[in-house]
């Protein structure tokens, strides 16, 4: 389990930006409860949480986490609801996502 | 070691000794005056049409330094949060007796509190003396840039260019 | 099949792409414009510092409220704006360029008598041992994720890369409350502005320059940097060597021209390395080889947000122009003035070399291709 | 972790494209089609201007020279279900 | 002038470069010319397979099965991992129809030798979990295989240039005059002029263009093949999939009714195999359209709509990339491979339609063996381009 550390890694007050909306929904990362803002990328969820380790490359099962964060490279895929490969830092928040840290090419839901 | 803003971030004493942004050292004896540290050629203007006075002028081409005519300026800092360099100063070196004040922007979170003694540092951020916050100046339009003004040892009233960072509470 | 034709279909909503489409609208044309992210504004939103320029560059305000008077007026004049919708590709058609596009859980295409792409660069990468590691990303990664998603991708940050990017997302970082432990830079002097720079060192932040990352070093996430000296050869100096100890490490060494789909619209390109690689060719309405076809912004070579909006605008009074909207007459002063205005953004120490680089690119415009 | 990953998709190796360059390759697209460099989910987005720079040192060619690999459409990732419905 | 060549192959694909490879091997002096780059053509545009059981008994199944023996033999000569794997196939079968003519055709093959048998719908279900419920049966071989081309080619002119191959890339041929016979000037792109005794035209759906220089008029035209390849994902079973409505109704053109217009004009039969990076190509059109290289939006649709028909999970899948390829299709189906019996020293290997990867190292090892007057290992008259009168 990756350490949890949200509080810390939320940006709430500014010098510049207006402050920040409080989290409003759940997601479950392999099977812990996190908050969430629906709509935000699940990367920033993730992050927020303190989990910056995304997935398992295929070849090598080397640790990836978030490196673009405008959905170009495949650094961040994650396993979404049953579905491997989802682009986490384009893939938006819904209330009760179940991600999954992916491991190669994860696995498809029964 | 080569020195300069190009290889440190820091204009060297040559640079600012050579540009047009800086009064010369009498009028800072009879009064408060912008300090314009630009000494890149940028394309950049808006201090220009920022001063009420017409004290500052960069004209064309848009990348030329900004000039400072010292008779002008009223030292009124309307400036200070129109550039978007950050680079320009209120230096009010005889504020009093034995202290300067150095007005700058500034963009952190917390903001010190007037009448606080804060760690002043100088351009490279580094610990130059104490000083005591004068006052935070925030007005909407300057969209988020804070002026904090201190009052700092005369001496200091070309060095001092900052105040350190508060952790967070 | 019967397929909408609009006008113009303008590819990107960011700085070049809003500008395009306020200029064929102010036309009185008909505009298209499509975005793959769920906000227009390009990589505007994230620009959360004062721009430079002068008035008419919108200078002093900082980008995300140019974004937002972009978009402003984009919506009073009627443009229609398609978010949410990724352009995966342009089709060969008789009828016109076929742009398709997602949306909406599905695929759609459009035809437009011309089209703008204004697609933008992404960050180049960089590789080290340990580059893969989580906690090392792309500077603008990393702004995304503090200035839009407003998260702290990590607390203690080494930034690689000191032009303006590098410069600017380690002041924002700070801003939200992150530490920058190091700034390095393997040229022998910083790349960006030196305000911009300034703003760091006052903050305290050491900016190394004629040094060079090693390699990032973590069990499974980055917990420290090897870092280095290079000579003026940019040959490392043995016996330099420092370890800094970081959750982070970010990249901003520049960027590359997003061009697919000027590749796969058959444009011709040249390769010109201070705008950041290929380039498709245009010439000075910012019109490709294919006929039609106008590119704007940092897909017609990187630079920043203010020359991409005149860019922006360049292109839309020439697509316009094309439309038959305006006349030679009328459209000749409006180019003109943007011009006029870009010239002035591409002088100086910093703007010499893109001046020179679009000069050779008009020239090979001219020219025809080799 | 000492290697040096150029292609961040397919995990490809700094020294297996230079063992492709030895092999013979002296095109990005032979390069592409004998390393996997840039035939992942980005198709090379991330890692093209690496891999030309390498390209272009290694076999004396000026980058200027070197065609890119060929794009293709889809230049997003495109999930089936999204052709599979009628065309409106 | 440049020396003098043993033999000099003009097309760098997967079959002038197999050329080479047997070629060198058997100790001859090879230049290779290039038009574009290696592989350009056909060879890295079209999937994986070693496909036996869409095959008629006959000279191209007895092939296609040496062939195959010979893949399994250069997976571990050639200095290249060229991903040799018999994975198996499957033709997935959608009615009573389908399946009377499938049983036919198995039963052929049978006699044949080929390790094939028909499988029950549960038995399906338990080699591919994730094919749709609505398929009623398939067929299987074990023997169906898969070899990655592009590593094939990497492997072939790795050792064949050891051996001293050279490679002329970007560099097509503008003439070539035959003075005497087994000796031919090849006059090329670089303005150079190469001498060699003899030319193997290995030019795909070229082929016709390289012949026209001696005044062959080759019957072979391109076939547009459409595909799609997915990103990396999990296995969707543990085969190769067809479908078998397009090899039905190649066995009995009445099948042609049962399938919409679009689809016959198009040519589509689905074939679908993963790659061992994990991608899916998904294939593919057969169409007569000249060199047009355009992926059409319309076959990409029909494609996909078949794939999702069989595997709906495949919904989720991303697609990465479509490409199209020309596919060098002879007037009677049959490669032409052996000389040109009027023009001493000159060989085609060209016109392989579908079976180029396949048949690749059959194609250079007979090559290899007529112009060094080698034994071949069948009568290779059926392939020769004397049939046509050629």
């Amino acid at each position: 389990m990756q350490e949890n550390k949200a509080k810390n890694h939320r940006v709430i007050k500014h010098p510049i930006l207006p402050a920040e909306a409080p989290c409003d929904v759940s997601i479950f990362v392999d099977g812990q409860e996190i908050p969430a803002k629906a709509g935000e990328p699940i990367a920033a969820a993730l992050l927020t949480a303190g989990i910056r380790i995304f997935r398992q490359t295929a070849k090598k099962g080397y640790p990836r986490g978030i490196f673009c964060g405008i959905g170009r490279c495949t650094d961040c895929v994650m396993t979404v609801d049953g579905q491997p490969n989802v682009r986490t830092c384009v893939t938006p928040v819904r209330a009760g996502m179940k991600v999954e840290t992916q491991i190669g090419l994860g696995r498809w839901a029964e | 070691m080569n020195e300069g803003v190009k290889f440190s971030g820091i204009p060297s004493a040559q640079e600012l000794a050579a540009i047009p942004g800086i009064a010369g050292p009498e009028r800072f004896e009879q009064g408060p005056v912008a300090v314009i540290e630009c000494v890149q050629e940028i394309p950049c203007n808006p201090c220009e049409k920022a001063c009420p006075f017409g004290a500052i002028t960069v004209g064309q081409p848009i990348t030329a330094l900004p000039v400072l005519d010292e008779e002008k300026c009223t030292g009124c800092g309307v400036c200070l949060a129109k550039c978007p360099g950050l680079a320009i100063f209120r230096v009010h070196k005889n504020y009093t007796e034995d202290t300067a004040l150095v007005e700058f922007p500034f963009e952190y979170l917390p903001l010190p509190r007037e009448g606080d003694t804060v760690a002043c540092g100088g351009r490279d951020g580094a610990y130059v003396c104490d000083g005591k916050v004068l006052k935070i100046n925030q007005s909407k339009a300057w969209d988020g840039t804070t002026l904090v003004a201190v009052a700092v040892p005369k001496q200091y009233y070309m060095t001092v260019r900052t105040i350190g960072k508060k952790k967070e509470d | 099949m019967s397929m909408r034709k609009v006008q113009a279909i303008v590819i990107g909503a960011g700085p070049a792409g809003l500008a395009a489409c306020i200029e064929i609208a102010k036309a009185g044309g008909k505009a298209v414009l499509i975005d793959e992210n769920a906000k227009p504004g390009g990589q505007l939103f994230k620009q959360i510092h004062k721009f430079f320029g002068s008035r008419e560059h919108r200078a002093g305000v900082r980008g995300y409220d140019i974004g937002n008077q972009l978009l402003q007026e984009t919506e009073d004049l009627g443009v229609e704006v398609f978010l949410d919708s990724p352009v995966y590709g342009l089709f060969r058609d008789p009828r016109g360029i076929m742009v398709s596009y997602m949306q909406d859980g599905r695929e759609r295409a459009l035809l437009g008598e011309t089209v703008i792409l204004a697609t933008g660069a992404a960050e180049n990468a960089l590789t080290f041992p340990g580059s893969t590691l989580p906690g090392v990303m792309g500077a603008g990664c990393a702004q995304t994720m503090i200035n839009v998603n407003r998260v702290l991708p990590g607390k203690k940050v080494i930034m690689v890369g000191s032009g303006n990017v590098g410069l600017i997302v380690s002041y924002q970082l700070m801003q939200a409350g992150a530490e920058v432990a190091a700034l390095i830079e393997a040229a022998p002097s910083i790349g960006g502005y030196g305000v911009h720079a300034g703003k760091i060192r006052r903050a305290g932040v050491p900016i190394l320059v004629g040094h060079t990352i090693k390699r990032a070093m973590g069990r499974d996430q980055v917990e420290s940097v090897e870092i280095i000296a290079l000579d003026e050869k940019f040959q490392e100096i043995p016996g330099t060597e420092q370890i800094l100890s970081c959750d982070t490490v970010c990249i901003a060494i520049g960027l590359t021209p997003l061009t697919e789909l000027a590749w796969l619209a058959g444009c011709q390109f040249t390769f010109i390395p201070s705008l950041g690689g290929h380039i498709p060719i245009h010439d000075e309405n910012m019109a490709t080889t294919v006929s039609g076809l106008y590119v704007a912004g940092d897909i017609a070579g990187a630079e920043e947000a203010s020359t991409a909006m005149e860019e922006g605008r360049l292109a839309g009074i020439a697509a316009a122009e094309a439309l038959g909207l305006y006349d030679e007459a009328a459209a000749a002063p409006l180019k003109a003035s943007v011009w006029a205005r870009m010239d002035a953004l591409r002088t100086g120490p910093f703007g010499q070399k893109r001046h020179e680089a679009k000069a050779l690119m008009l020239e090979t415009a001219k020219g025809g291709t080799k | 972790m000492d290697e040096l990953f150029i292609c961040r998709c397919e995990e490809v190796t700094r020294r297996e494209l230079e063992q492709a360059i030895e092999d013979g390759a002296i095109t990005m697209n032979e390069l592409k089609r004998w390393t996997r460099a840039g035939m992942g989910l980005c198709q090379g987005k991330t890692c093209a201007k690496q891999v030309m720079a390498l390209l272009a040192q290694k076999t004396a060619q000026s980058p200027a020279a070197i065609k890119p690999a060929t794009t293709r459409n889809p230049v997003r990732p495109m999930q089936i279900s999204y052709m599979t419905k009628e065309a409106e | 002038m440049e020396k003098q060549w043993n033999v000099i192959i003009i097309g760098g694909g997967i079959i002038g470069l197999a050329c080479a490879y047997y070629l060198t091997e058997a100790g001859q002096s090879v230049l290779l010319l290039e038009k574009g780059d290696l592989g350009e053509g056909a060879s890295t545009s079209c999937d994986d397979m070693i496909f036996l059981q869409s095959k008629k008994p006959g000279i191209l199944l007895t092939i296609a099965l040496e062939s195959l023996d010979m893949y399994r033999r250069l997976d571990q000569d050639l200095p290249a991992s060229i991903e040799f794997e018999s994975r198996g196939g499957m033709v997935l079968i959608e009615s009573e129809s389908q399946m009377s003519h499938m049983q036919n055709f198995v039963r052929q093959q049978k006699a044949l030798n080929l390790d094939v048998e028909l499988l029950e719908k549960d038995q399906v279900r338990k080699m591919a979990p994730l094919v749709s419920k609505h398929v009623l049966g398939s067929t299987y071989s074990p023997m169906d295989s898969q070899v990655n081309p592009l590593q094939v080619m990497r492997g072939f002119v790795k050792s064949a240039t050891a051996k001293g191959l050279e490679i002329r890339r970007h560099c097509g041929v503008k003439a070539l005059d035959n003075p005497s016979p087994y000796h031919w000037k090849v006059t090329a792109e670089d303005g150079k002029i190469y001498e060699s005794s003899f030319v193997i035209n290995a030019c795909g759906a070229w082929a016709p263009q390289t012949g026209e220089l001696t005044g062959l008029e080759l019957p072979i035209k391109p076939k547009r093949g459409q595909i799609l390849v997915t990103e990396s994902v999990p296995a969707f079973g543990k085969t190769n999939f067809w479908s078998a409505d397009y090899i039905v109704m190649k066995l009995n053109p009445d099948f042609a009714k049962e399938r919409s217009a679009l689809m016959n004009d198009l040519g589509i039969g689905l074939s679908m195999s993963q790659a061992e990076s994990g991608n899916y190509f998904l294939g593919g059109t057969r169409e007569f359209v000249g060199f047009d290289k355009t992926v059409d939006r319309t076959a990409l649709h029909l494609i996909l709509k078949e794939a999702v028909r069989f595997f709906p999970a495949l919904e989720k899948v991303n697609i990465i990339r479509t490409f199209s390829g020309f596919r060098p299709a002879a007037a009677d189906g049959k490669p032409f491979i052996g000389p040109v019996a009027t023009q001493p020293g000159m060989y085609i290997a060209a016109g392989h339609e579908g079976d180029g990867i396949a048949l690749a190292p059959i194609t250079g090892y007979a090559i290899s063996q007529m112009i060094t007057g080698k034994p071949l290992p069948y009568d290779f008259n059926e392939l020769s381009p004397a049939r046509l009168g050629i």
